[in-house]
């Protein structure tokens, strides 16, 4: 199955063109960069955690289409969501993403992320979908480490 | 049409036949490597089932006749390249070593703190780091020839940056990234002219240009096999026998030395002094193949082929009004390699999309980060052509770009 | 017999029909390069016209699947010699350039005046010069574990010499003169104890010893994949990770960066920060084809069959009342390498009468000069054996033996 | 055709077991080592030269069969030649070893030299019957540059 029926299909496409969630947050609680360092792709993640939960997340990225789809999913995925449920979502997608045997299914409130399992034929560009949600992780780490302010 | 027939030629790699997912392969990737004609995939098998043998000093019949064939590559080698000696040709395991090896064994003998290397803009990663380490570690100065609009070294700058402090000048033969073929013999008369030595990384320009190092009077001159027609795992250094004598082994061990005793070691006459341990035997015999096939050729008929499909694939690839060509857009000062731009589209897209139409193109920095950051772009899509290119090869790169466009263009820059 | 089917074997090795002047090929150089199965040299072919492409960073087809199957066999390497990371296994050239790797990158790191540096008395030059030119660089000290009268480590001495004054160990697993295979575990235990790293040199013990990098617990492993069935070029070094991760570069070029402005670079992780420009992709691969080779007749039956041919040659060589053999009598303590001399006669007339008879076998000081030295003998002829070898072989080898005695022997020493 | 018949012929085995000229001259007027570092041969040339003339010449060798006999035969033909005569039969026999058109030959009198002829297929002993001659020439050279000594 090619690219243009499979890895770009619809949904990817639909966020790459529509970023979700796109632009920056004033005040965040937690601002964090991510570089993919082997092809430059650069993302600027900001936070508004309050009370543990989600508040707000918005994302600048200079990246390719599966980069740009992944971080628009994640945050429409993750907004509303406690740490520890994002966190869970978070370990969910990477375990999908890097797993060789095909044996993590999806819930089906994340069924948008099954587009991106398309990419895993490609593994210089598992790296691309994973960018977002490594520097999430990072995001919700700097936020649970001050959660105050 | 050329002098080169085409249609013959790509019966002679039996990879072209090979499709992806159903569709025929389009190969577009030769500056990153090119492919293999039968004549040298043969010669591994004749090697490995007719005289396998470890080289030097044997005397049983393997080891003479595997000696025989890897040292005549030499004389192959040394003809190709027009030099005048076949001591002057060392077999390393590619460009990168080759580079090393001069940077490491010529440069820790001969630049000292204030010193100038002068590099340029548009030089590889393997052309550029290991000066860097050298710089660093001898307290040496990088100098930088810059590039014009057009993806040219600026001569008139040149001029000025090669100086009384210049102790070698290492330049890029062609550009992996605008194709542009640079003024070598200039180079080198500058660099005489200041009592410098010149570094010429071949790696591109010796696989697409006769290249006689006599006439453009270069002092070193690295390239790779696997970047034409040989196997991977073979480079070549040549160096001017004064300057490779007077310079130390880079790496040591069995074969590249006279005597020794627990103390100390003696090393051997050239070029084994620079040939370490047991070689790549096999490739190196393989890369003789290589050279005799780009010989029959003709490297005239080589490079005219590429120019005209160069000039085909400009004008061809301009005709997408949203593409960004790098380098000069006459296909007469550049060799067959394209990098571009289309719309504000990800260069990995871009390679994506040609993967899906089973057309193989780069996509990234090419190992040229400076250069990149120059350019003012992430990277760049690069599509690299050689002897069985063909012009419908072109066409269809053109179709992929044209879907790449229509699927992912025209978003607003984030 | 041993669990070897040799007969079964020797139909996998297209070499060994071949006939030399009407005779029937006898290879006994094994150990300065083994010959290569057809599954081997096919893997080469399959690559080559299947899916030749540059590997990392591409993104077509070709370019993904070379990087799959050369990375995939960095895993091959690391089961085959029990290591705890992928990441801990570097591609080289050969044992010579891995050697050199580590005395430079890990020697100028760590190497500083006064510190001693312990070899043994017969290291293979390549274990040796790259040592001895570190040591005067540095003003450090080499100190060489003396020999028994039947080739073995004195380990009396080298408990002492071994001291806290040692940085490094650095050891042959077996000699390629006298076949000894030296107590690496216990010199890894003495190196340690004295805050010492140890290097072994597993370019003989590797290809016939079942070697477990754990098990041993050296730091630094060093071999050649052309003498265990494997294509010429391609070398592996093994590293502990904190050791690798503390070492700077040794050569430096593409794809062994993250970062890189005009002045400085960052290294890439390992195992690429080691591994600068286009690899031997090839070469690698069909590596990994050569491990599988061994890895399904098992270690253990390799050195089973060893052991006895061995046994069985040590005997027969003897009936020739005028032959010298150097290294230990037993053959349980010992590989598959017979060094010898017949009577006066010179060893390279001794090779020369063998390869009348198809037999190849080496003649000379075999890359050990200061060894030589100590057993006062200009050099030696040396028969090694491996997996496809037969006792009619070793036979033969006897037969031709007779035959140089008979006409070469019995000359007053000159 | 097998070395056994070939290259270790009658002439070459005689000259081994029986070198000529074997031995040192205790007064020479040049004495000469000769090393070849790759198979660690070593030759000592002792040379008598009077008058123009070799009056005696005498070898010791640690070496191979070819490098003995080779240095054997060079004594025999170069006792009583003058050093002009010494110089040309060494260049002679130097270009027979070196040329690979087989277009050198020899006049009768240095016949037995044909012996040597076959250890042109085996190019890693040329340097073995080179040994000796290499280090006539530089005896020779020694020789004329002191006449009288
Ligand atoms: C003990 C030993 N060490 C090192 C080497 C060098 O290996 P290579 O020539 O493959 O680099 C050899 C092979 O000749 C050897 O026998
Ligand atoms: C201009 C240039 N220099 C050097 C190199 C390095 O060559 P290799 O990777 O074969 O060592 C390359 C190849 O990528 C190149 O394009």
């Amino acid at each position: 199955m090619s690219l243009s029926d499979d890895l770009y299909r619809e949904t990817i496409l639909d966020h790459y063109h529509h970023p979700r969630n796109h632009g920056a947050i004033e005040h965040p609680t937690a601002q964090v960069e991510g570089v993919n360092p082997l092809c430059g792709d650069e993302l600027t993640l900001y936070l508004n955690v309050k009370d543990n939960k989600i508040e707000d997340v918005k994302l600048t990225a200079k990246g390719c289409s599966i980069n740009t789809a992944s971080g628009s999913m994640m945050s429409e995925l993750l907004l509303g969501k406690s740490i520890e449920e994002a966190n869970e979502i978070v370990d969910l997608f990477k375990r999908m993403m890097l797993d060789k045997n095909e044996e993590v299914e999806l819930p089906d409130e994340l069924e948008d992320l099954e587009a991106l399992r398309g990419v895993k034929k490609y593994p210089v560009r598992i790296k691309c979908a994973l960018l977002p949600w490594n520097t999430m992780l990072e995001g919700l780490g700097n936020t649970l480490k001050s959660p105050t302010t | 049409m050329t002098k080169l027939n085409v249609e013959q030629i790509r019966k002679d790699f039996p990879i072209l036949k090979r499709q992806v997912e159903g569709k025929q392969l389009v190969y577009l990737d030769n500056a990153a490597t090119s492919q293999k004609p039968k004549v040298v995939i043969d010669a591994l098998t004749e090697y490995y089932e007719g005289y396998n043998a470890n080289i030097h000093r044997g005397i049983h019949t393997l080891a003479e006749e595997a000696t025989d064939a890897y040292e005549s590559v030499r004389e192959t080698v040394r003809a190709f390249i027009d030099a005048e000696h076949t001591h002057e040709i060392i077999f390393t395991s590619g460009t990168t070593e080759a580079i090393n090896l001069v940077a490491n064994s010529w440069g820790n003998a001969n630049i000292l703190p204030g010193d100038e290397i002068v590099l340029t803009a548009m030089e590889h990663h393997s052309n550029l780091i290991p000066w860097q380490r050298l710089a660093t570690e001898r307290s040496a100065k990088l100098v930088f020839i810059p590039i014009t609009e057009d993806g040219q070294l600026d001569m008139a700058e040149a001029k000025k940056l090669i100086t009384d402090k210049t102790k070698i000048v290492a330049v890029t033969q062609m550009s992996n990234v605008f194709g542009t073929i640079n003024p070598v013999k200039e180079l080198a008369q500058l660099a005489h002219a200041r009592g410098a030595v010149i570094l010429v990384d071949g790696a591109q320009g010796v696989p697409h240009v006769k290249t006689s190092v006599r006439d453009l009077d270069v002092d070193f001159l690295a390239f790779s096999m696997h970047k034409m027609l040989g196997p991977t795992g073979v480079g070549i250094l040549y160096g001017k026998t004064e300057l490779l004598n007077a310079m130390p082994p880079f790496q040591s061990g069995g074969h590249m030395i006279t005597t020794v005793s627990r103390e100390k070691a003696s090393w051997a006459e050239l070029p084994w002094k620079f040939e370490a341990g047991t070689r790549n035997i096999a490739d190196v015999i393989a890369s003789g193949k290589a050279i005799e096939y780009l010989s029959a050729l003709g490297m005239e008929n080589v490079r005219e082929h590429e120019i005209e499909i160069t000039k085909y694939a400009l004008e061809k690839l301009s005709e997408l009004g949203d593409i960004t060509i790098f380098g000069p857009k006459d296909a007469t000062l550049r060799g067959g390699v394209i990098a571009f731009n289309v719309d504000a589209i990800h260069a990995h897209d871009i390679g994506q999309i040609c993967a899906d139409a089973a057309i193989a193109v780069r996509a990234g920095h090419h190992c040229c980060q400076p250069l990149m950051r120059d350019l003012n772009v992430m990277g760049t899509a690069r599509a690299s052509f050689y002897i069985y290119n063909t012009k419908e090869e072109v066409d269809l790169l053109f179709e992929a770009l044209k879907e790449a466009d229509k699927v992912l263009g025209h978003v607003a820059v984030r």
